[in-house]
């Protein structure tokens, strides 16, 4: 007899210290909004801003608390999954949000007042009184803990809500914007209904396979491809629009188009949080999708997503170099990041190489996050009167105004292009030598063709800052604050350290991905 | 199966989807008659009970008593014009009282008149149907209506519809989470959400083993469960928009509410009779959870053959008439809210109280589960209780000090603005100006003077 | 008996998406997306019902939920963008060019 | 002692010393990167003087682990081949910066002088360790990191075209290092030893199919990296828009990375591909040599000019490489080293000229010689060494080359020779057309050469000269490792006779 | 089987209702041009829009509606989910409230 009483047979099983890093955020926000209502205005801000770091900083410890512990299986009723590649995610993903909320620490980079209507008395009134929405801190803990759950999440029904609760703040956070407001506004829209819509597809992806298999959890799936016949339809139906919303997360093409809208609309912090955060978190989740649950059907999406990393790669530099905003660019770079990316993906096979590639993916997450989270730092730094300089026009000669910024700047770019001590080349090539050691030279190629287009674009920036002349009226270079500076500090620290010695953090994401995913 | 008949409890969910198609017809039908005998006397013995609280006769003229007066009505809607106004939209402006209407009786299909009986040979529960969620269904019903008073205000294209539309649906939705949330402790109790299975669970009260102390319980949820019951009848008025809540007709203010337009004929009818139905249905809803269902109250309940056969849809048709009655009491004795009041009332008192009671009930039950453990429970209680007077008493001292300012404020700014015609004042003279009464001031002259 | 409501939720699922893709306005593109959100729960509950268990059904309801949440969220951006530019066709958005 | 490990080191803590000068104090910062490239030609020097040329291949190795996740190493080692080239390196940087002196400082251009004095030193640094590397990987890594430098000095330093020339530069060697990392990582996981090891690897690759592979990947960035005919188009626009000094170093040092390591990897790990592909590198060299040749004859810009007569050069330096004899393979090597002299010369020479005059064009100068003796006379001698005058270490080299070529392919080999007389064409040419006839009017101020530029030239000249009359030293040297290389190759041998060759040849001047 | 009930339910109470809403539809709906009390506005109020307060009543209710529809189950199941289940539920609460905190606190709740 089916009834509600009969789902709950017996007390679920939570194991809360497995879980502690992710329960910290998600506390640590609500705690927020807790202090959004309570705490007068005057103080918020200072009360939020400990309570995101050190629950962050508190996350992070844990989660390397659970990594020298040696967790390794599937936590809540298998739900989610603590495993090697989950720890190293959440390790990288905090980490980058910590530097990220150093930036987004920083004054006046989001509006004084939502609700205001751009250029309205109101809003002069909001700027005047010094409004800020404080909301900001616990929206971005909420963020951060969804792209926690979002790649750790070990059956799809939790992996669609944890998409959403990633997915929804990064919504708001995107339309708030100090300047540019109507640009912001128009970005936040975008990434809504775009990302809705995606949602909805993955949504609809997961109900076929549930009709498939007759349960979301992964390894039920992965077990049915085995036993269950006669629904290839909704089988590969189901694979197909799954992936679809998977990979627009990504932002593979063909399903890229939300990526530079929203990335040249939104605040910069943000942008840096989601190109870092977002990015790492959807790659979990693909990974997890298409090799746990869909591993024994490889020889079909393979050769999709072979077609699909191919066309990233190729649309993200060919329409990099189109780009006149400096942080359009850098999301078509971001694009052709994650076709890059997603050759490693496909790159599947025995077990150790499936180890290869993932700790490859990993460790080119982690190299690429904190250098875009530090290009986009250096971007919120370089102004004019409308807020952030975002033409490119405009940072012409930046490497005489300023050397030390355009040299930071350069360095994160030629990490992006893959040059050879930078953090950058280490990445790809952990990622190029899986897919090659796997047979996919094809696509290497392909990959490194297009890594040479990109890094002509790279190189144009660098070109304009260091050997084109200023103009008079140039941008002014705003003066960082400690939090700005230690953002770019840290990222140029780590582009270099990685690229100069990359071991440990290799050996890290190997061990993370020795196990490779719980099943 | 046969085990189940001979228990007094009744019938349980395995009981149903058994029917042929002819009984399951037979009972729709029955219930539909039913509601449509109730809302005709019911509407008379409204106005007979209220004219008689009012020392008026109330209608006489039609049939004795009155009594066919609600026919009469009835009949002079059906037979009048059928009015379409110009400016409204047509497809929307016709579906409302539809939508409105239909959910409110298929809600009643769920609620339970009494055991099972034998209808020309077959034993069958005398309850159309029962699910396995069968009080949401109430819900979603209640859900559905809301859609038609928004439609209707909204395909009436004019302001006071859409206005009381919009307010009656604030309202409703308002008052309907508050009403789901004192469900909440019943089934808590019940462990169960369906309704013949609620009553079942009314017939004897349990017992609560405090030490060594045991204390039985009452049987009806009512009684066991005051706060949420007392909650329930609150949301319940609210819920389908009576005296002191009916701002969403507030004749006041917005002229008829969201069926301003629908100024005559059957789809007014349909109103009317859509309200009453859901006074019905909330009704029938309160007895089956908070008073025992069909089942005899204590008295009768002495007497072995009370709760057997087809008697007990006498007690619940008893129990019917009494909350209609106490509907129509309430009606004529309290005056209308304002609708600030209303919302700030549903929000702000209600649904607070029902979740901290939902918490105290929960945890009493923790105590009550075998192998628990009693301090933890505790210890979460505690923690709980602490948590809701510090946020309460923050809140207070804040509400406090903001309503002494926000009371100040006003004070200054009337002071300030008193005498000023310019500013938006008022333009009183002064009441010590020598014209008034006299060169020495305010003098008190008696009336009938002068 | 159950193919016909995939057979609906699939076409309630292409509605909406057709929907998002050829609608201007930035509420339908919207209710179109919430449309494909419920197509996916009557899918769900119709694979609850195929296979016996009650995993679809609660998922739907995790589903309204998530659903509920994106309205909020929805809403509240294009209502922001409604007040400031005044018509919510996602036409007019056009600030953000290739 | 880590020889090769302090030679590195030196430069980049020099750099890093140079850099932190304050800023104005410009001078400084030149004397402290002139005191650090003579300290590092010293040290190298001394390195060398320690090498037994009859001792193991490789000498001075060290092994570290580096990156043990990849089986990447921090191996360096050199061989004679090496140890000559990082020579060349040392011997140019001391040269270069002291030729540079005021290339970086218009101060209209509001350039970072101690920067450019940085980069030299920081490629110094990389251009010792590329050729030092014995693990591919560390190779891969000096041979990309070491664009960097060079692309700011171009495009933060060049001329007009500056930044035209640096992108270009820069794409092309990166789009022939991407196709080699591709390479390198297929190397490591075909050949499934865990190591990056050059020496390890040898041998690795059995399957022919695989080796033509993973042969080209190597070949074609190396290919780009020496100008080969038809990847050659960066190089006159990089050498035309890069300072005097750069020029050098790129023309001179860098380039050399690509027959370096067409020697060392192409030929050693993919023996059998080499031998498949010879006669096409054959035949591109020999259309490079006349290409080359042909196109420097019709330039009107010098700088252009002497870059097209290095691709002709560089053609033969690859035919030398390919043409798998012992002759050919020491001539191509000694080659890459004189070639590095006399091209640095001419390059440091125009930029001389054109530092004084402000024009590259040679239409714009005529009738040097009179008014200044010294510069059109060190500028013959380093144009004849271009055109491989007997008595110049040029003709050594080109000789040995030609002779090897004769070994094994007639043609190309008598193709060359064309080759020859078409460098005799333009060098006397640009040199008439510039330095004699009548004096221009605009060069009629022009001052010789100061003291400063004589002690700049004066060392290649004197190399030139030597090494011209008295190639042994360096034959020495080389002979064992090209022996080597060809003993994996499994080229035809002959019995190396070679000190006897080189012996008639000095003795026949 | 329950839903085939219900189905069945829905359908024979549907079959049962429709005539009796039905009379409203053969009643001869004359077209006439007719004005009621008030001048309908010839644009739906304020331009076709609801004002926001009430679309902030809309979420308000979408959000609490939902604790209950997690409520229901967790009620019904309390006696097997014993401790768990509250402490669970104190948590999902607590959350609730928080947001509720929230709200109240930036008068969401707060009506004229």
């Amino acid at each position: 007899m089916s009834t509600l009483a009969a789902a709950a047979a017996e007390a679920p099983k939570i194991e809360y210290g497995e879980l502690s890093p992710m329960l910290l955020v998600f506390g640590a926000a609500i705690v927020g909004v807790l202090v959004e209502a309570l705490a007068p205005r005057y103080l918020r801000k200072s009360i939020q801003m400990p309570i995101t770091i050190l629950s962050m900083v508190g996350a992070f410890v844990l989660t390397v608390w659970q990594g020298t512990k040696g967790v390794r299986h599937a936590a809540a009723m298998g739900a989610v999954a603590v495993d090697g590649p989950s720890l190293f995610i959440w390790g990288a993903i905090l980490l980058l949000a910590i530097v990220s909320v150093l930036l987004i620490n920083d004054d006046d980079q989001f509006v004084a007042q939502a609700a205001a209507v751009p250029g309205s008395a109101e809003e002069d009134q909001a700027i005047a009184e010094g409004g800020a929405h404080t909301e900001i801190y616990p929206l971005v803990l909420f963020a951060v803990g969804g792209m926690m759950l979002f790649p750790a999440s070990n059956d799809l029904l939790i992996m669609f809500v944890a998409l959403e609760v990633m997915s929804l703040p990064l919504y708001l956070l995107c339309g708030l914007a100090r300047r540019r407001r109507l640009l912001s506004q128009e970005a936040a829209m975008k990434y809504f209904l775009l990302g809705a819509f995606s949602s909805a597809f993955f949504l609809y992806g997961t109900a076929l396979l549930y009709g498939f298999a007759g349960s979301v959890d992964l390894a039920a799936i992965d077990k049915a491809l085995t036993t269950v016949g006669g629904k290839d339809t909704l089988l590969f139906l189901g694979v197909a629009t799954i992936g679809v919303g998977l990979l627009f997360k990504i932002g593979a093409a063909p399903f890229q188009a939300w990526k530079p809208d929203v990335y040249q609309g939104s605040p910069t912090p943000i942008t840096a949080l989601m190109a870092s955060g977002t990015l790492i978190a959807a790659f979990g989740a693909l990974l997890r999708v298409f090799w746990v649950a869909l591993g024994n059907l490889d020889t079909e999406w393979t050769p999709v997503l072979w077609g699909v990393a191919i066309l990233t790669m190729i649309v993200g530099a060919v329409l990099a170099i189109t780009q006149t905003d400096i942080k359009r660019m850098l999301a078509y770079s971001s694009i052709a990041h994650t076709g890059f990316l997603l050759i490693a993906v496909v790159s599947t096979g025995k077990e150790a190489q499936n180890a290869a590639s993932l700790s490859g993916i990993l460790f080119y997450l982690v190299t690429y996050g904190f250098a875009t989270v530090g290009a986009f730092a250096v971007v919120t730094m370089i102004r004019e009167a409308g807020g952030e300089a975002g033409h490119l026009s405009r940072w012409a000669g930046l490497g005489k105004r300023s050397p030390v910024l355009a040299g930071i700047f350069a360095l994160f770019l030629l990490a992006f292009a893959g040059i050879p001590l930078t953090s950058g080349f280490f990445g790809k090539y952990a990622v190029f030598a899986p897919a090659v050691a796997s047979g996919n030279v094809a696509l290497v190629i392909v990959g490194v063709v297009t890594s040479a287009m990109a890094a002509f674009f790279y190189v144009r920036v660098i070109v304009l800052m260091f050997f084109s002349e200023p103009s008079a009226d140039g941008p002014t270079i705003a003066l960082p604050s400690m939090g700005t500076a230690a953002v770019v500090t840290l990222a140029a620290a780590a582009t270099v350290v990685l690229g100069v010695f990359p071991q440990p953090v290799l050996d890290l994401a190997h061990s993370a991905a020795q196990s490779l995913f719980v099943r | 199966m046969r085990a189940l008949l001979a228990d007094p409890a009744g019938p349980t969910l395995a009981d149903f989807g058994k029917d042929p198609l002819w009984i399951s017809i037979i009972k729709a039908v029955f219930i539909f008659v039913f509601l449509m005998l109730g809302v005709l006397f019911g509407v008379w013995t409204e106005r007979k009970l209220i004219s008689r609280m009012q020392h008026r006769y109330g209608p006489n003229r039609a049939g004795k008593f009155g009594l066919l007066q609600s026919v009469a009505d009835g009949l002079k809607m059906g037979l009048k014009e059928d009015i379409l106004p110009r400016t409204v939209d047509k497809v929307v402006y016709i579906l409302a009282p539809v939508i409105i209407a239909v959910p409110a009786f298929l809600s009643y299909s769920i609620i339970p008149f009494g055991p099972v009986v034998s209808m020309f040979g077959h034993r069958t529960p005398l309850q159309l149907t029962d699910l396995p969620v069968a009080v949401l269904v109430v819900l979603a019903m209640a859900s559905i209506g809301v859609y038609g008073i928004v439609l209707a205000g909204w395909g009436s294209r004019s302001p006071y519809a859409v206005l009381g539309g919009l307010r009656s649906t604030a309202q409703v939705i308002s008052y309907e989470i508050a009403m789901g949330l004192s469900f909440v402790a019943v089934f808590l109790f019940a462990g169960t959400l369906s309704t013949s299975e609620i009553v079942a669970k009314q017939a004897s009260g349990a017992t609560w083993h405090l030490g060594s102390l045991d204390i039985p319980l009452p049987s009806w949820y009512a009684i066991l469960l005051i706060p949420s019951f007392l909650i329930y009848v609150i949301t319940m008025l609210g819920e389908t928009n009576r005296v002191p809540f009916d701002l969403p007709e507030g004749e006041g203010e917005l002229v008829g509410g969201f069926h301003t337009e629908y100024s005559s004929s059957l789809k007014f009818a349909m109103f009317m009779l859509a309200e009453y139905v859901n006074i019905f249905t909330v009704s029938g809803l309160c007895i089956t959870l908070f008073l025992g269902g069909w089942r005899a109250p204590w008295p009768i309940s002495l007497w072995d053959g009370a709760n057997a056969g087809w008697w007990p849809m006498l007690w619940f048709f008893l129990k019917l008439v009494l909350v209609f009655g106490f509907f129509v009491w309430v009606r004529a004795s309290l005056p209308r809210i304002r609708y600030d009041q209303l919302m700030a009332f549903g929000w702000k008192i209600l649904i607070p109280l029902n979740l901290g009671w939902i918490l105290v009930v929960a945890t009493v039950r923790a105590t009550q589960i075998e192998g628990a453990n009693k301090t933890l429970v505790m210890v979460i209680a505690a923690l709980v209780v602490v948590g809701c007077l510090a946020i309460y008493f923050r809140f207070d001292t804040v509400a406090q000090r903001r309503r002494e300012a926000r009371a100040a404020e006003a004070e200054a700014e009337f002071e300030r603005l008193r005498d000023e015609p310019t500013a938006g004042g008022f333009p009183v003279p002064a009441l010590d100006l020598p014209h008034y009464h006299g060169v020495n001031g305010r003098k008190e002259v008696p009336s009938g003077t002068n | 008996m159950t193919t016909h409501y995939l057979v609906l939720s699939a076409l309630l699922f292409a509605i909406g998406a057709v929907g998002v893709l050829v609608r201007r306005n930035a509420i339908v593109v919207f209710m179109c997306v919430e449309l494909m959100l419920n197509a996916c729960n009557l899918a769900f509950v119709t694979f609850a019902r195929q296979h016996g268990n009650l995993q679809g059904q609660i998922i739907a309801f995790f589903v309204m939920i998530v659903a509920a949440a994106e309205v909020v969220v929805g809403l509240a951006i294009i209502v922001t963008i409604f007040r400031t530019r005044r018509s919510a066709s996602v036409d007019d958005a056009n600030l953000l060019k290739y | 002692m880590p020889w090769l490990s302090i030679l590195m080191g030196v430069p980049v803590v020099g750099a890093l010393a140079v850099a932190a000068v304050p800023k104005g104090n410009d001078k400084l910062a030149k004397q402290l990167t002139l005191v650090v490239s003579l300290v590092v030609l010293a040290l190298t020097l001394a390195m060398a003087s320690q090498f037994d040329p009859s001792g193991p291949r490789d000498q001075f190795s060290e092994v570290h682990q580096w990156i043990p996740a990849f089986g990447v190493r921090y191996a360096v080692a050199v061989d004679g081949i090496a140890l000559l080239l990082i020579a060349l390196a040392a011997v140019l940087v001391p040269i270069v910066v002291l030729a540079s002196w005021h290339d970086a400082d218009r101060p209209e251009a509001k350039r970072s002088v101690k920067t450019y004095f940085a980069l030299i030193l920081v490629l110094e640094a990389m251009m010792i360790g590329v050729f030092a590397a014995t693990d591919v990987f560390l190779f891969y890594v000096f041979f990309e990191a070491m664009l960097i430098p060079m692309y700011f000095m171009i495009g933060s330093y060049g001329g007009a075209q500056r930044s035209y020339a640096a992108v270009k530069f820069l794409l092309y060697s990166l789009f022939g290092g991407l196709l080699m990392l591709v390479a390198v990582i297929a190397l490591y996981a075909i050949a499934d030893k865990g190591t990056f090891l050059q020496p390890e690897l040898i041998g690795a690759i059995k399957d022919p199919a695989t080796q033509k592979w993973l042969f080209l990947g190597f070949f074609i960035a190396f290919a780009v990296k020496a100008p080969v005919w038809p990847f050659h188009t960066w190089l006159p626009d990089a050498a035309a828009q890069a300072p005097a000094g750069a020029a050098v170093l790129l023309v001179g040092v860098l380039d050399k990375v690509g027959t370096y390591g067409m020697l060392r990897f192409c030929l050693e790990l993919f023996p059998d591909a080499a031998k498949f592909f010879t006669p096409l590198v054959i035949t591109l060299s020999v259309i490079g040599i006349v290409y080359g040749a042909i196109v420097a004859i019709g330039q009107t810009d010098m700088k252009r000019l002497i870059a097209y007569t290095s691709i002709s050069h560089f053609g033969f330096i690859t035919m030398g490489v390919f043409a798998m004899s012992a002759d050919a393979g020491a001539g191509a090597t000694l080659y890459m080293v004189n070639h590095g002299f006399s091209t640095g010369a001419l390059f440091l020479l125009a930029g001389f000229l054109i530092h004084r005059r402000g024009s590259q064009y040679i239409a714009d100068y005529g009738g040097v010689q009179k008014v200044a003796p010294v510069l059109a006379g060190t500028f013959l001698i380093a144009g004849l060494s271009s055109l491989s005058l007997p008595g110049l270490s040029t003709f050594v080299s080109e000789f040995l080359v030609l002779i090897g070529t004769f070994e094994n392919w007639v043609i190309p080999g008598v193709i060359a020779l064309v080759g020859m007389v078409l460098a005799a064409v333009y060098i006397l040419w640009m040199y008439q057309r510039m330095m004699g006839g009548p004096t221009a009017e605009s060069v009629k101020a022009l001052p010789d050469l100061n003291l400063r530029e004589k002690v700049v030239v004066a060392p290649l000249i004197a190399l030139l000269i030597v090494f011209g009359f008295f190639p042994k030293p360096l034959l020495d040297i080389v002979n064992p490792a090209v022996h080597q290389t060809l003993t994996t190759v499994h080229a035809p041998q002959f019995t190396p006779d070679i000190p006897v060759t080189a012996e008639k040849k000095g003795a026949g001047q | 089987m329950v839903l085939a009930v219900l189905a069945a339910g829905f359908a024979v109470f549907s079959v049962g209702i429709a005539p009796f809403t039905g009379p409203k539809r053969w009643n001869r709906a004359k077209l006439d041009a007719y004005e009621c009390g008030i001048e309908p506005t010839p644009q739906p109020v304020g331009g076709g829009r609801f004002p926001l307060k009430y679309m902030i009543t809309a979420m308000l209710f979408i959000v609490f509606d939902i604790e209950i529809i997690f409520l229901y189950p967790w009620a019904v199941a309390f006696d097997k989910l014993g401790v768990f289940g509250l402490v669970e539920m104190v948590l999902f609460i607590v959350t609730v409230l928080v947001a509720y905190a929230y709200v109240w606190r930036r008068r969401g709740l707060d009506w004229d």
